[in-house]
């Protein structure tokens, strides 16, 4: 990694989300991407290849997204910040080497722009990676996973994701949408560190200095185990560990939680026009509120609760057909609140949407 | 805030004016976003897009019903249906689309911005007319800030052939008297 | 069975008949005719209103149909003529 | 003035067209060379077409016969899947380099080993067309892609994939390997016709790679469409029969 | 197919699990096996390829599990009946086609014998492909999922998913694990049209008879959609009718559920525990129940909810960590039965496990 | 009496002796060859080694230095993703027929062609190990396995494989491309040297195909096992080198 | 009910006996299983086997505790450790096991088979006399229904070479006196 | 240092050593042994409680460590001996 800085100081920048993505890889000290191409990520791709070569940034294109995301566990194996982008089919596909990260606890970046689901579905948008993304692959979940809902998020929680892994040791997600990929609007991108923010040095697992039987003994990682006995404690003391660390990791963010008579919840892209929906409607002075996870996976079961307890009624609203309520309600066991769904798998949702559901569950 | 739909075949320069507008707004401090649409195909389709402008934040990046449609080939006319509502203003190049369309829409403008590229300026700057007919009834940018836009945007032409500058900002001023005759 | 509206150009040795409707405007059969026959036109637009195309002339073409063949949409069509001393049979 | 019709094959659907393809899009004359050839051998009734994701997909519709799309790069397994299931079929399959000699090269590798009684037809137009242009296993050294930027450097990416010659060399003589070009129709016919043919005969897998043209992604107009065919792409990709288990080979 | 039968009447028999399931495809009439090695399903390959000569059926083993899972969808769309078979990473892998098969409506049938996760975890057992076979994939979970605890089910069951899965065109699958898989005993095995089980027809959707454009149109099946709203339509459509045959084929037992105590959730293999608890402990006079669903998805939600509502207490066994308790209580929101959780990821779940689990609810 | 050390190459973890390979396997004697090389070439301290799902995963703890052990299939990118990162380090990797041919025969086909300058070792036994020994791409004709239990048809299923000759009609000439056979150990060695070179030197992707021994799913004895390897399998699969861009060419 | 764990190394023939007992109930008519276990070797694991032979319904297919513990060799005595509760009886081979595991069971048997088998009958019938010892312990399954088990899975070779009945029974019938012993 | 057990077995022109934790008793020496020098015992069994190998007798073996070679498991050991004129000096 060269020493010259790819953003200096804090600029105000007109930028599509993918681009977004590249130039938060950038300026988060990335080292490699690897990837396969699939729309709606490509241009992450191509704003990566084009603009690394003052900063001896590598990209490798694979041959396809198994490859793409073996590559990038080995990438960060090999002590490298390192990532990809995928969507879609190609989410599904790279499962098989996402579920090797979270087994070796492998600190590799994953950049998901959903697309519409199942099987092609559309290039275009959904929420529909919801399940897959957080909890896909023959395992149980231990992956940090941001959903973000504008190009400024996008900037800051790409460069966050990185530190987030190599903190941790988890795989950490970025999970934008092919609204937010495509879009161009405008943010600040900045150099993190000028903003305080101290970018964790990676640490290689394998190829470490020294004569390995001679210097330092040789490391031997593995991902399979002869005895039940031995995946068990494994998965005991991973998922211990993923459970202590949750309360550092998990983010949301609130508005009149405190007792409102419809609490809206929403994730990622579609927060914007609850977000939207919610200030309008309080402006005319009904009494709603929102609650938005930041992080899906884990998640800040603690506010979510407390809000969901608050509310005589919640909404949830999704470009999925009840990924985030069934995740909602499963965290929320116990409360009596009633819950209904606002599904439109697929599709965008408008803050007129979340309005018109909002009141006709008022006037229930 | 102004939520505007363009649609167009491939070639016609609807995405160029999307981004010459948000372009406009950002350096006018506003809040502005524009998202193009993708199909399947790399041509052929129906080429559309999504801008909003604002003064306070945006919300979806994609809305349900424009405040301003503008539709520039037979195919955009019925693509863009969808995005019609009781309050829109639906804009339409006459020359490409003969018959006018049925929308419930607010407004029905007819525009003859093929016929007054071809035959006044040129068939290059067609888009920059419906450009000025989008910044004129919108109101919602500054003309100057969107001449500058444009010059940034076709800056390196420009300067190749400085008389492109003149016929792009006739072509925009044509736009915005083209649709003032009919409001 | 489904109408394809069309323009025929009568030349020597063939009838040239285009069908805008399937028309892109590419030029590939410009580019492949062998005795460079084909010219663009605006007369006729194609189906994404792009400039079509036609025999420049009577008398070049040779009835090859080399452009029908390549004409990845099948807009050209190429009937040849029964050469004139079959005609007087 | 009578009522003419255009020259559309019977084996394409007419209600789709004009098809979804680009203008001087070089899967239009592969199409055309294919529908002719089920024509002549009369095997419309008995028909299936897989296609991928990458443009091929735009033939969703294409074809007078049963079509399946699938996934990108997933034709392969989806036909001989039909293929083992219901042997009277003739399926054929129609992808990309990418879908091919990317995603898909273990499906492609494994029915050539098989030798499963299928036809693979693959569009080499040395980009990912259906994504806006990126590098594929076939781009040419040098070439400017949406994620080689600057070019393609063969240091960093090799030589341009020799997909018919590995097919080939993988081991089983039944196996009907060629390399046509979309701008010798009558080779690509008789190509065609061959690889249809080796499966009738149920001898084995056919294979054959067509250089085609991606004007769009190529930002070439009609004459360099062409050059860009005749004289460059040839130059790395040498049209012909590799392996010909029907006994005429191809001359020229 | 021939016409000879598989098997003549009823017949005690003695086979491994994945024995069973060969026997139960040949009985089911099933024409055609497409499968990549994988333990602990080999033996169901192993079974079939070595009993199918005389009966005409067919078998191919494919290059990898992406290929299996795409060719069982093919062989079922050109209208045989044919299924697969996987496991752990495999499974992660077949999603691909699995989602494939979900958007266009594929009635392949998938046997899925689950192994220790995630990675390559171990090849000997576990649950944790609960989450991955119920909602695998970049999709809603349109599947139809069995959870089998016995040998004799297994047969039943691989005999009905053929039927249910040509019945209502949804992809299904027979759920079992390593232990089930490689566990020798006893069971009944018969002929399913001499029980009065009436075998459902297969039915190609490519390649029926006549000349396509001559004697009928051409059938062309996509799964991809160029617009959001054509997508959404599919969606809605899908969810809609997936939901209407959810009163049809759910399944699930249930024991003393009026007002246990303590009432114990269990799917698959750990079931059997439970149902051994349970006896012993109610035959000690311990008030306790057990509710199992059969079918996993989709769930038998109102007998789900009954049972919970009417318990003190519940307690969900699972050898995973936490799946099936999250699908338990997002499925019984609203109720406020406090949900304990006993997971032993990867291991097995003895009846004296659950009986110290439940003694140990009952005190507190 | 003096206390005697067996000679287990320095490049061995002791610690890990004796291995968990199978009495007669073939792949201790491919570690051997690998080790000493190692050794001799002084490269320990930069050796990368990955390994499959397949028997090659019961080296996870063979040598003395670092080992990944990937998923079945996946040793291919994982290791050139190494050296893509680190391209300083050595990367070798060790798999099956099953893994290199089947399941990730698309890694195997793209690191040829994009020459990553990685060193794959395959080991054909003409079956699937680990698993219990079903049908493998290498399998022969008439073998019987557990999945092909009246033997192998080859018009169900092809010939054998062809592994180093496809990968070496994939296009590069920088590739090294041979086929061992651990029956010939000077020759493996010489064959595993030059692979290694192949790489130090930077100039491309090394592939060595290993004839090896399954005797426990061959259920052979020990003198089966060495006249199948030298009298059966080398009917199939030819030793030697089919493509060496080191000036050496081998001649027996 | 019994729960019997069975371990040794491969080649000695664990599987083989696990199957004759889990037949022989079958055909009693008693519910039994059998779960043999699986390592990621081929060979060169410690081959274990889990049998259960009830009159009634079975749970878990595997245990964690067993009734009765054989274990063949010394890795398998290291291997099987996690099975023994207080009530286990767990019995070993003592030629090939020269300590007596300090487990804390109810009992622990060792038990000459393979000195047995080579001296007195044949190093291929050491299995045979430990299913005559598992036989005897348990007392679970008739000794003729054992037999006919033993016959029936032995069926081919002793119609081959009609001697190794006799020298199956022999075994058979020495595993349960040597076992008898020690009890 | 980890200590292996061994055997040794002298011959003319060699000490032929084994090793019993290595031995698996696959037999693959034996048959590659182009001298058909080694052969079963059963004195000592190896890790897996197998017959291991030795020397047959003490002049057949010639020192070639071919048996070294192609053990998998590094379970022999062949020490060339000097050559008798050597061991005069
Ligand atoms: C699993 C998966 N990965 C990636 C994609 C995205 N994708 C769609 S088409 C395509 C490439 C097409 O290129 P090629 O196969 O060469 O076909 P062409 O469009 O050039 O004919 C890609 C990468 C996808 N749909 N599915
Ligand atoms: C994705 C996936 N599919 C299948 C398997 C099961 N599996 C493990 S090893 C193996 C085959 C090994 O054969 P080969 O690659 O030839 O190696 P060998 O054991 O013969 O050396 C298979 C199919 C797996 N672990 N992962
Ligand atoms: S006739 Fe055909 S080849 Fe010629 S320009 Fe039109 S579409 Fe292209
Ligand atoms: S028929 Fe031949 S000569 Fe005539 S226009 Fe077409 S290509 Fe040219
Ligand atoms: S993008 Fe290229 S390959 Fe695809 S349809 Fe257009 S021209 Fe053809
Ligand atoms: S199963 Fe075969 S390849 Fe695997 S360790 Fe044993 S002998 Fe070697
Ligand atoms: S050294 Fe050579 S001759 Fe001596 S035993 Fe070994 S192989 Fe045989
Ligand atoms: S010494 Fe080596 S080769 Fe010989 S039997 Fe023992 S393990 Fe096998
Ligand atoms: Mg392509
Ligand atoms: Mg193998």
């Amino acid at each position: 990694m060269s020493n010259k800085k790819p953003v200096e100081g804090e600029k105000r920048a007109f930028l599509t989300g993918n681009e977004t993505v590249a130039w938060a890889a950038l300026a988060g000290g990335a080292d490699i991407m690897y990837g396969y191409p699939i729309t709606p990520q490509n241009q992450v791709m191509h704003t990566w290849s084009r603009i690394i070569p003052p900063y001896n940034r590598k990209f490798l294109q694979t041959e396809d997204e198994i490859s793409a995301g073996f590559a990038n566990c080995a990438g960060a194996l090999a002590g490298k910040k390192s990532f990809t982008a995928t969507a879609g089919p190609g989410n599904a596909l790279m499962q098989e080497p996402q579920s090797m990260a979270e087994a070796m606890r492998i600190p590799a970046v994953f950049i998901i722009q959903q697309r519409g689901g199942p099987s092609s579905g559309t290039v275009i948008y959904s929420q529909q990676e919801l399940t897959l993304t957080t909890y896909g692959g023959n395992g149980e979940g231990w992956r940090i996973v941001y959903s973000v809902c504008n190009h400024q998020e996008i900037y800051d929680y790409t460069i966050k994701a990185f530190n987030t892994a190599w903190t941790y040791r988890f795989p950490t997600y970025v999970m934008g949408d092919g609204y937010q990929a495509e879009l161009r609007e405008a943010l600040t991108i900045y150099d993190p560190e000028e903003r305080g923010i101290k970018m964790v040095e990676p640490q290689p697992m394998v190829g470490m200095p020294g004569k390995p039987g001679v210097d330092r003994p040789p490391v031997h990682l593995v991902n399979i185990y002869s005895l039940e006995e031995e995946l068990y404690d494994v998965c005991i003391k991973y998922q211990m560990e993923f459970d202590r660390i949750s309360g550092e990791i998990t983010e949301s963010e609130g508005k009149n939680t405190e007792n409102p008579d419809v609490l809206v919840i929403g994730h990622g892209v579609v927060f914007r026009s609850i977000h939207e929906a919610v200030k309008e409607m309080m402006k005319d002075g009904l009494n709603v509120g929102y609650f938005r996870p930041v992080t899906v996976r884990p998640m800040d079961v603690k506010a979510l609760r407390n809000a969901v307890k608050n509310a005589k009624k919640v909404l949830v609203a999704e470009s999925s057909l009840g990924q985030l309520e069934r995740q909602i309600k499963a965290y929320c066991y116990g409360l009596t609140t009633p819950i209904s769904g606002y599904f439109l798998p697929g599709m965008g949702i408008v803050a007129t949407d979340i309005e018109r559901e909002v009141k006709a569950l008022l006037k229930k | 805030m102004a939520k505007i739909a363009l649609a167009g075949e491939g070639g016609q320069g609807v995405q160029a004016i999307a981004q010459i507008m948000v372009n406009a707004a950002f350096n006018e401090g506003k809040n502005a976003c524009y998202l193009p649409n993708f199909g399947l195909e790399q041509r052929g389709g129906v080429s559309l897009s999504f801008v909003q402008i604002s003064d306070s934040e945006i919300g979806a990046p994609k809305f349900k019903i424009s405040d301003i449609v503008i539709a520039l080939s037979k195919r955009a006319v019925v693509r863009t249906k969808q995005y019609v509502g009781p309050d829109t203003i639906f804009i339409y190049d006459n020359t490409r689309v003969a018959e006018s369309p049925d929308y419930a829409a607010r407004k029905i403008l007819g525009i003859p911005a093929t016929d007054v590229a071809n035959k006044e300026l040129s068939s290059r700057v067609f888009n920059i007319i419906i450009l000025g007919t989008v910044i004129k009834v919108t109101g919602i940018l500054g003309v100057d800030s969107v001449k500058y836009a444009l010059q940034e945007s076709l800056k390196e032409k420009f300067l190749k052939n400085p008389d492109l500058k003149d016929l792009n900002f006739k072509a925009l001023e044509s736009g915005m008297s083209l649709v003032e005759e009919v409001l | 069975m489904r109408e394809w509206r069309f323009v025929s150009y009568e030349t020597e040795k063939s009838t040239f008949s285009l069908f805008p409707e399937l028309c892109k405007g590419c030029g590939l059969c410009i580019e492949k005719c062998p005795k460079e026959v084909i010219v663009w036109q605006v007369d006729v637009l194609g189906i994404y209103d792009t400039p079509t195309v036609k025999p420049k002339d009577e008398e070049s073409c040779v009835a090859c149909a080399t452009c029908e063949t390549y004409c990845p949409d099948c807009a050209i069509l190429i009937e040849k003529k029964k050469k004139p001393e079959s005609k007087d049979n | 003035m009578v009522q003419k019709r255009p020259k559309i094959p019977d084996g394409w659907f007419e209600d789709s067209k004009p098809h979804l393809f680009c203008p001087g899009c070089g899967y239009g004359i592969i199409f055309k060379a294919v529908a002719q050839v089920v024509d002549e051998l009369d095997i419309r009734d008995r028909m299936i077409y897989g296609i991928d994701i990458g443009c091929s997909l735009l033939s969703y519709n294409f074809f007078n016969f049963d079509t399946i799309q699938t996934h990108h790069g997933r034709t392969t397994p989806v036909i001989y899947g039909v293929k083992r299931a219901v042997p009277e079929k003739m399926c054929l399959g129609i992808f990309g380099d990418g879908g091919g000699y990317a995603i898909g090269s273990q499906h492609l590798v494994s029915s050539a080993l098989r030798n499963e009684k299928i036809f693979c037809i693959l569009a080499n137009n040395t980009v990912y067309g259906m994504t806006g242009g990126q590098l594929a296993p076939t781009t040419l050294p040098d070439q400017k892609t949406e994620t080689t930027p600057y070019g393609k450097k063969v240091e960093e990416y090799g030589w341009p994939m020799q997909g018919p010659e590995m097919i080939a060399a993988i081991g089983s003589k039944d196996v009907y390997a060629a390399r046509g070009i979309v701008s010798n129709f009558r080779q690509l016919k008789r190509f065609v016709t061959r690889g249809f043919q080796n499966n009738l005969d149920n001898r084995g897998f056919s294979f054959l790679e067509v250089l085609s043209c991606c004007p769009t992604n190529w930002r070439t107009n009609a004459k360099e469409t062409w050059e860009h065919l005749d004289k460059v792409m040839t130059k790395y990709f040498k049209p012909g029969e590799i392996n010909n288990p029907l006994e005429q080979k191809e001359g020229k």
